[in-house]
């Protein structure tokens, strides 16, 4: 087991998958989907054995496999006393507490919405090699410990995901994928100059050995963070004229506040959200599942992975912004999602009220707060998930979702009726299921930060209420209209990933530990960098 | 000090938890089983219930149990566990019995109803939650089980889902109580951050605050949100709305949730956490007159209601208000008790307005009549809940509103009389509704007749419990009150609130009996001569039609607006974004008229402006 | 002597080339406008090689060369506009827009 | 002073470019010579062969000991140029390869003509990439200009190839005289036409003619400009590469801009950016204006492509995008660590050919089945043409939808550079 390259494994998995489809011809529906659910369910498997390997003491980062990949030596004219200078991107997975639960919560997430894509209309080959593609590349985002490794998967998932919303969309989803993609394309290239300041500066390294100067630009996370923090005499730190390597306060401000953005983009932070409530209407269910429950939190990680860990004076300087931002996802999303009419639009001004609670962990910066944020992604993943599969299922039968065109459901489909007034409690943060770990565990920690800002961001709590009944309801209670007395509650091969997410949203909800144990030393790491960073500001 | 049952309290609510699993996993198959399931689950908490409370019974120490290893914060550890204390003890023999009876009552009265399986699953899952609730070993995990009470109460409010009202019912008792819940929430990150150690634990809260460990500001803080949480569920003004709305739920859910046990946990958790309360004397008078005002507030309601469950449910706000008075007075020993002969009387009430609804298949008070002679057992034992809650000597109601009053003439002489006016309004709205529904002539035609057993073994146990109830703590016994540890407690007999007390009970008997009984008063008088009065009194002075103007429209109206705003603004900057790429494509466009000497021309321009504007400045110093 | 009025006259000559290029309508003369232009530069580079700071040889020979070059295009521009005025009967170069935006 | 003979010896380092000159010769004589009933698709094997083996030859060049220069440093034969060569011939035999059978039914009459005009079109390239003096640089841009000027006209039936090939020569002939006038003030200034020579005149005392070396600059700047198609100099572009046959219009985006690219590269990075001019204000707004005409590029050549329908215009707008990301590496500042920005250019420059030339392949194959080239007849091509829509998605990225995103990826190198000297802007 030590010697597997389990990573590789799970993240590769899918995209072994794809190969496979290339060569099935297109017409075997059934065996395509058979493989491409295999594809899936291996990574989950061993995405599952990950998570019951991963150590919850010792060193946070666990499972390293790092190979030499991109080395491009420079220029070095001028500066003959260097043995080699050279540019170097390694293939560099791992994971730890942060990732960890991120990986199981895509391999979980993934399977699911595989199953659920079963009713996809056309083309189903094309669709699950984007939907394999796509999952590589999720994976390769959380594992990823190296800035262009990150940035290459980062963008792996953004080209499936354009054409499995504009290819298997409803009605406007050539625009809703358009609107995906430039959103997400300005992202990515506000990300990548930010990468590339960071490795340009942070990045240097000069590594002296008895008669060897080795100088290099790498983009290893921990390199960097040891450059950052662990090494006063690192090119970065020191602020001497002419050395292009220091990172002034305004220098890291600035890339602070791009890496912000980009990855506020994703998130998605007020008022950059707009893109996302198109997909959420126009893509497939099952790609909004994967949308809601894994590509938002991809904005989330990447925001505490390099935002928050890279710069956290700046971080901790900005938490009150980070906060109020915070707030005003929820309650903004919140309201908005109460007068909505489309029950998609709901759940997609819900998930950025949702998000907003995310901000809210982050700024708080502590322990409780940091760990609130990462409950609040895994259990919005699988709560977002579970939600669009009903979705997905409910408008299967109706043809609709519009709140005001259905009502009382659940005399039709009484089973679905009851998983989507689960999920929409979870949803509402109600203890017992996973969502209320995430809020209480974010509210506490931003009250011990923000009193204030944290009782006003409360209010969403209430209004999360008004709108999963509001919802909900409207669906599943009231009298039934006639043309849906008629309509078959879930097959098999829906209530199968239903009733897994909910024995997952239980889980968390009930025994949060599970999730709890593992993240611990993380947590502790990144909680302990932050408050050093806030003692340099005090001195 | 033997702790035989007591170390093993965590089974009586894991006894109603496994039923409904197993009403949950089976469904539909059990048929009639699932009853019997329900009332067995429920007979063994009540049996486990008794036994510890008569274990109790010697016992002044606490019995506390969280190893259970639930989250890890940090340094900090977060355990949940159980706890028995002689207060847990006695609301667990209240709440098992109750559900115990509504078990077996309503086994009768959902006959028939092709969801009856369901129906028990719920109530199996509140009597887990509120179980759990009641021994619950901190604060957290009392808001867990409290939100868990809150979602049976909106599941079974709900229950009847395909009726638009009781959608909106359900909806609006989740969302109300919510809002009282987040006050509860924000007050237990308040204890969160200022408790030594984070602890969240009752022992701990009560160590930290007798001993004065907290700054009475931030004491006054915790106590005021706690509270909100408390009010949110007991239905104290102003968030008192969504409880007569909840009638739309069946009956027996009215008379196990709405009356005897979830509606009363806000009183149970501002006893619990009395400590809290006694270390801010802000925050204790906030209770009273919240209470108190409550009482008054809801008792006037309650005497221009026609729907026979809506009396009774203003009577359960109102009583409430006096539970939570008496806790802010300091007398919690009051407080309990009175919660104690309410759960019993009131549950009596609905189970007994069940029983009526069952027979005559309406709700109006005033489409009843003479169902005395036709329904006797229902009569009598309604007649009995009715006396003890007008607080009619010996009955249990009188013993328990004496003791509230009592402390209220000692410590508090305005809320003394405002809990004497109450309690006259009680008594008439009660006697009202007795003469409107039991005597008199048949005022429609229904042939009622007595509901089966199911239905009348509950009400007779009830009407006993009634009767007996009160004798546990009356001024010349004061055991209950040791038992309780509150050592503050008078034990004299004040004869004059007894005999004020009983004067306003009767009084208020008599008048509804002239007016509804013997017809000798006409009942338009208030209608006829204050006519706005009886209106603003009937339409429950016009509370949720503010609300609904403020809050559900206000929410409305912002969401809107926001909507336009994300429309118009954010997503407009966004086109504006887009249409000025478009714009500066239309522009180049332009240019590419075909005319090869307009190239030559732009290509001219360009250079000029590209040189004059960054040679220029070297030359001419612009900056 | 100074070389000022070599530049001089070679710059007028220069905007005089510029001017036609862009102004006139027949084709002919924008050509010949052209040839203006690059003889203005051959001014330029005379008077350089033998006024400037700097004189030298390079300049003349560098003219030489402009001036072959020059031959050679304005060629393959006749050559081009005797094909365009078979084709559309015109040598007016504003008729000259078949394709735009 | 070097000897400004010609060896012989020195013809060794000049095979390439005699390989060109003597197939181009050859294939000429036998187009006269041959009657006209034999085919002269032998022309285009020939070309090709040519290229081949200049490509050959030129690869044998790669890593010298030491840069060769001919004539006085007037003609380099160094890695940068032998680099560019590659580029520009294996554009070029693309090109030339694409041409393949379309070259008649594009009514293109003089066949033969067509295809050996490539090779001195390629030869001129080359001197332009390999040139360190004015006047071989001059003599390399024209040789180039001039062969595309009839390259273009080649469909002489048509109405739009021969109105293209006009109104490319009008502004290619000012173009060239505005380079031609800032090349007089540059060897008026330093009395030498040799690149270096013109570096060092700059670095000495250039104070009292510094009116004339801006003037210089920007006369360069505006000419090149033009030959690379960088806005606000690229209003030609988009008419012309219309006007065009596909793969001329191909050669057009790749050789010919490459090309104007290399002298740019060399002009810069000799002249105006070179290290003895560090710091000077002169570089400084060098660079800036670069740098200027690069943003300007980007932004118009991309916003005018959003709204453009046919597909030759749409991608001259955008090779106009292009040619600012390619201009990036140029513009950008050398630092001590990291001052030969050459590698991110070529690669990226590479990468454009072949996604150019990709694109244009499966233009000119829609072109002939659909009978226009309007952005329509593309649509549903994922239906029609099952192996091949992997090429305009794959190897080109031109579509709009996709644009902005994928050219900034590929364009990584390039910001990379940028992005160093970003860092050391705020280091000050």
């Amino acid at each position: 087991m030590d010697k597997l390259p389990l990573l590789t494994l799970i993240a590769f998995t899918p995209l072994l998958g794809a190969l496979v489809l290339l060569f099935v011809p297109k017409q075997q529906g059934r065996l395509i989907k058979t493989i491409a659910l295999i594809a899936t369910l291996i990574p989950l498997v061993l995405a599952a054995a990950l998570y019951a390997a991963y150590q919850a003491s010792g060193d946070p980062v666990q499972f390293k496999e790092m190979y030499s990949w991109i080395k491009i030596p420079l220029n070095k004219e001028g500066l003959e006393q260097i043995t080699s200078f050279f540019f170097e991107f390694k293939y560099n997975l791992a994971v730890d507490g942060l990732s960890l639960p991120l990986v199981f919560l895509t391999a979980l997430v993934s399977a699911m919405a595989a199953l659920a894509s079963f009713h996809i209309k056309k083309r189903w080959k094309t669709f699950y090699i984007c939907f394999l593609l796509l999952e590589t590349g999720m994976f390769g985002v959380f594992m990823a410990q190296d800035l262009f490794l990150f940035f290459l998967f980062f963008e792996i998932t953004l080209v499936p995901m354009f054409f499995l919303v504009g290819i298997w969309g409803y009605l406007d989803r050539e625009k809703a994928a358009n609107k995906f993609l430039i959103y997400n394309g300005i992202g990515s290239a506000i990300m990548l100059i930010a990468f590339l300041i960071i490795v340009a500066t942070v990045g240097f390294t000069m590594t002296q050995t008895n008669n060897e100067v080795i100088l290099s630009y790498s983009g290893d996370i921990h390199q960097i963070a040891h450059n950052l923090f662990q090494d006063p005499n690192a090119f970065v730190n020191q602020a001497k004229p002419n050395n292009p390597f220091f990172m002034s306060d305004t220098m890291k401000w600035t890339v602070f506040l791009m890496l912000l953005v980009a990855f506020g983009i994703k998130l998605p932070i007020f008022p950059f959200h707009t893109w996302m409530l198109r997909v959420h209407t126009e893509a497939p269910p099952s790609i909004v599942m994967i949308h809601s429950g894994i590509l938002l939190k991809m904005g989330a990680y990447g925001l505490i992975r390099f935002g928050v860990l890279f710069f956290p004076a700046q971080a901790k300087e900005a938490a009150l912004l980070l906060g109020i931002l915070g707030v005003i996802n929820i309650l903004y999303g919140a309201a908005l999602a109460v007068v909505q009419r489309e029950f998609k639009l709901v759940l997609a001004y819900s998930s950025i009220s949702h998000m907003g609670v995310v901000l809210l962990g982050l700024a708080a910066f502590n322990t409780s707060g940091l760990q609130g944020a990462v409950f609040q992604l895994v259990s919005h993943g699988l709560i977002s998930a579970l939600l669009f599969l009903l979705v997905g299922s409910i408008y299967e039968r109706t043809e609709t979702t519009e709140l005001g065109a259905l009502g009382g459901l659940a005399k039709s489909i009484p089973f679905m009726s009851g998983i989507l007034l689960i999920a929409g409690m979870a949803s509402l943060g109600l203890p017992g299921l996973s969502g209320f770990i995430g809020e209480f565990l974010a509210f506490v920690g931003m009250f011990g930060t923000y009193k204030a800002v944290a009782a006003v961001g409360a209010l969403g709590i209430i209004l999360a209420a008004v709108y999963v009944l509001r919802g909900v309801l409207s669906i599943t209670f009231g009298p039934i209209a006639a043309q849906y007395a008629g309509i078959r509650d879930a097959r098999l091969v829906e209530a199968i990933p239903m009733i897994t997410l909910v024995a997952f949203i239980l889980l968390l909800g009930i025994y949060p530990s599970v999730l709890s144990e593992p993240l611990q030393q993380t947590i502790s790491g990144m909680d302990q960098l932050l408050h050093s960073a806030a003692g340099h500001i005090g001195g | 000090m033997a702790n035989d049952f007591t170390s093993y309290a965590w089974l009586v609510p894991l006894f109603p938890l496994l039923a409904f699993l197993v009403l949950i996993a089976a469904g539909r198959q059990l048929r009639e089983a699932g009853a019997y399931i329900s009332i067995v689950a429920m007979l063994a908490s009540f049996v486990l219930a008794l036994l510890i409370f008569f274990e109790r019974l010697g016992h002044t120490t606490d019995y506390t149990w969280n190893q259970l290893k639930w989250l890890t914060i940090g340094d900090f550890q977060l355990n949940m566990g159980f706890e028995v204390t002689n207060l847990n003890a006695l609301m667990l023999v209240i709440v098992t019995l109750v559900s115990l009876l509504v078990n077996i009552y309503s086994k009768g009265y959902m006959h028939g109803d092709e969801r009856v399986n369901v129906f028990f699953s719920y109530i199996q899952l509140f009597s887990f939650a509120m179980l759990g609730l009641v021994i619950s070993v901190n604060v957290l995990e009392l808001y867990i089980f409290w939100e868990l009470v809150g979602v049976c109460s909106f599941l079974l409010v709900g229950f009847w889902y395909f009726k638009p009202e009781a959608r909106a019912a359900a909806k609006k008792a989740f969302i109300v109580t919510r809002v009282g819940d987040v006050g509860l929430f924000l007050g237990m990150l308040l204890l969160f951050w200022y408790m030594p150690g984070h602890s969240l634990d009752f022992s701990a809260i009560h160590n930290a605050f007798s001993q004065g460990k907290i700054d009475p500001s931030i004491a006054t803080w915790i106590a005021i949100l706690v509270f909100v949480g408390a009010m949110g569920k007991s239905g104290q003004f102003p968030l008192h709305t969504w409880l007569p709305d909840a009638m739309e739920g069946p009956t027996p859910i009215s008379a196990l949730i709405h009356a005897a046990t979830m509606v009363a946990a806000g009183v149970y958790l501002v006893a619990r956490t009395m400590d809290i309360f006694q270390a801010s004397p802000d925050a204790m008078l906030v209770v009273a007159y919240v209470g108190g005002f409550t009482a008054i507030f809801a008792a006037t309601i309650g005497t221009a209601q026609n729907d026979i469950k809506r009396v009774l449910a203003y009577s359960t706000v109102s009583q409430l208000g006096y539970m939570m008075m008496a806790l802010g007075l300091g007398a919690a020993t009051a407080g309990i008790f009175h919660l104690f002969t309410h759960a019993f009387f009131k549950a009596l009430l609905f189970l007994g307005a069940g029983s009526v609804i069952h027979a005559v298949h309406t709700q109006d008070i005033r489409e009843m009549g003479g169902l005395a002679g036709k329904m006797k057992i229902t009569a009598w034992t309604f007649a009995i809940g009715a006396l003890a809650l007008s607080g009619i000597v010996p009955l249990s109601g009188f013993w328990s509103k004496d003791a509230i009053l009592s402390a209220a003439f000692e410590h508090n002489q305005l809320l003394f009389w405002v809990g004497l006016i109450a309690a006259f309004f009680t008594a008439f709205y009660m006697a009202r509704l007795f003469f409107l529904v039991f005597a008199g002539k048949p005022r429609s035609d229904a042939h009622a007749h007595e509901s089966p057993a199911p239905f009348t073994f509950p009400l007779v146990v009830l009407a006993v419990l009634a009767v007996i109830a009160g004798f546990v703590f009356t001024p010349f016994n004061g055991w209950l009150g040791h038992w309780l540890g509150d050592h503050a407690e008078a034990e004299t007999a004040n004869w004059t609130v007894m005999i004020l007390s009983t004067l306003a009970g009767l009084l208020g008997i008599g008048l509804g009996y002239v007016m509804y009984g013997k017809n000798s008063v006409s009942r338009d008088i208030v209608a006829g001569n204050a006519p706005w009065l009886y209106t603003l009194v009937y339409r429950k002075y016009y509370i949720d039609e503010l609300y609904d103007v403020v809050f559900v429209r206000g929410l409305r109206l912002i969401g809107k607006a926001f909507e336009l705003f994300d429309i118009y603004i954010v997503d407009g900057i966004v086109r504006l974004c887009s249409a000025a790429v478009v714009g500066i494509g239309r522009l180049g466009l332009r240019l590419q008229n075909g005319q090869v000497q307009t190239y030559g021309l732009a290509t001219l321009l360009g250079l000029l402006i590209l040189a004059l504007a960054l040679a220029g400045r070297r030359f001419f110093h612009l900056g | 002597m100074s070389i000022t009025p070599y530049l001089t006259l070679a710059a007028i000559l220069f905007c005089i080339g510029l001017y036609g290029a862009l102004s006139k309508k027949n084709a002919i003369i924008v050509l010949l406008s052209i040839e203006l232009m690059l003889n203005a530069v051959n001014l330029n580079l005379i008077a350089f090689a033998k006024y400037g700071p700097k004189p030298g040889l390079a300049g003349q020979i560098f003219s030489l060369f402009n001036i072959t070059v020059a031959a050679a295009e304005v060629a393959v521009g006749i050559a081009i506009l005797i094909n365009l005025y078979r084709n559309r009967g015109t040598t007016d170069v504003t008729d000259m827009d078949t394709m735009k935006r | 002073m070097e000897a400004l003979r010609l060896q012989l010896s020195d013809l060794q380092h000049l095979i390439p470019e005699l390989t060109l000159i003597v197939t181009a010769l050859l294939a000429a004589l036998l187009d006269l010579a041959l009657p006209r009933k034999v085919s002269r698709s032998f022309s285009a094997w020939l070309t090709l062969l040519g290229i081949v083996v200049a490509i050959c030859f030129t690869a044998l060049e790669l890593n010298p000991e030491e840069p060769i220069q001919l004539l006085a440093q007037s003609y380099r034969i160094d890695d940068f140029a032998s680099l560019l060569k590659l580029v520009i011939l294996v554009g070029t035999g693309l090109v030339v390869f694409m041409s393949l059978g379309s070259a008649a039914r594009d009514d293109i009459h003089h066949v033969g003509e067509y295809y050996y005009l490539f090779l001195p079109a390629a030869l001129g390239g080359m001197i332009m990439a390999s040139s360190g003096d004015l006047i071989t640089l001059y003599v390399g841009l024209e040789l180039l200009s001039i062969t595309s000027y009839v390259l273009v006209a080649m469909k002489k039936k048509s109405t739009e190839s021969n109105e293209g090939a006009f109104k490319y020569i009008v502004l290619g002939g000012i173009s060239s005289a505005i380079i031609l006038y800032g090349m007089s003030f540059l060897y008026g200034i330093s009395g030498s036409t040799n690149l270096l020579a013109i570096n060092s005149a700059l670095a000495g005392s250039i104070d009292d003619v510094k009116g004339l070396v801006y003037l210089a600059f920007f006369l360069l700047l505006a000419g090149f400009g033009f030959k690379i198609a960088a806005a606000p100099f690229h209003t030609w572009a988009p008419d012309v590469y219309q006007g065009a046959p596909t793969p001329v219009t191909a050669f057009l985006a790749v050789v010919s801009k490459g090309a104007g690219f290399a002298i740019l590269f060399r002009v810069m990075y000799w002249v105006f950016g070179s290290l003895t001019l560090m710091g000077t204000d002169l570089q400084k707004d060098a660079l800036l204006s670069l740098s200027v005409l690069a943003a300007i590029s980007m932004i118009a050549g991309n916003a005018m492509a959003l709204r453009q329908h046919n597909v030759k215009r749409l991608l001259a707008y955008s090779g106009i995008a292009n040619a600012g990301y390619l201009l990036v590496p140029i513009a950008t500042h050398f630092s001590l660590v990291h001052y030969a920005n050459y590698s991110e250019f070529l690669f990226y420059l590479i990468a454009y050919l072949f996604m150019n030339i990709g694109a244009f392949a499966v233009l000119m194959i829609v072109q002939r089945s659909s009978g226009n080239e309007e952005l329509r007849g593309f649509a549903g091509l994922y239906y029609r043409a099952r192996g091949r829509p992997q090429r305009p998605c794959c190897s080109s990225f031109r579509w709009p939808a996709s644009r902005s995103r994928r050219d900034f990826s590929e364009s990584c190198s390039s910001s990379w550079a940028r992005c160093r000297r970003n860092s050391i802007g705020s280091a000050r």
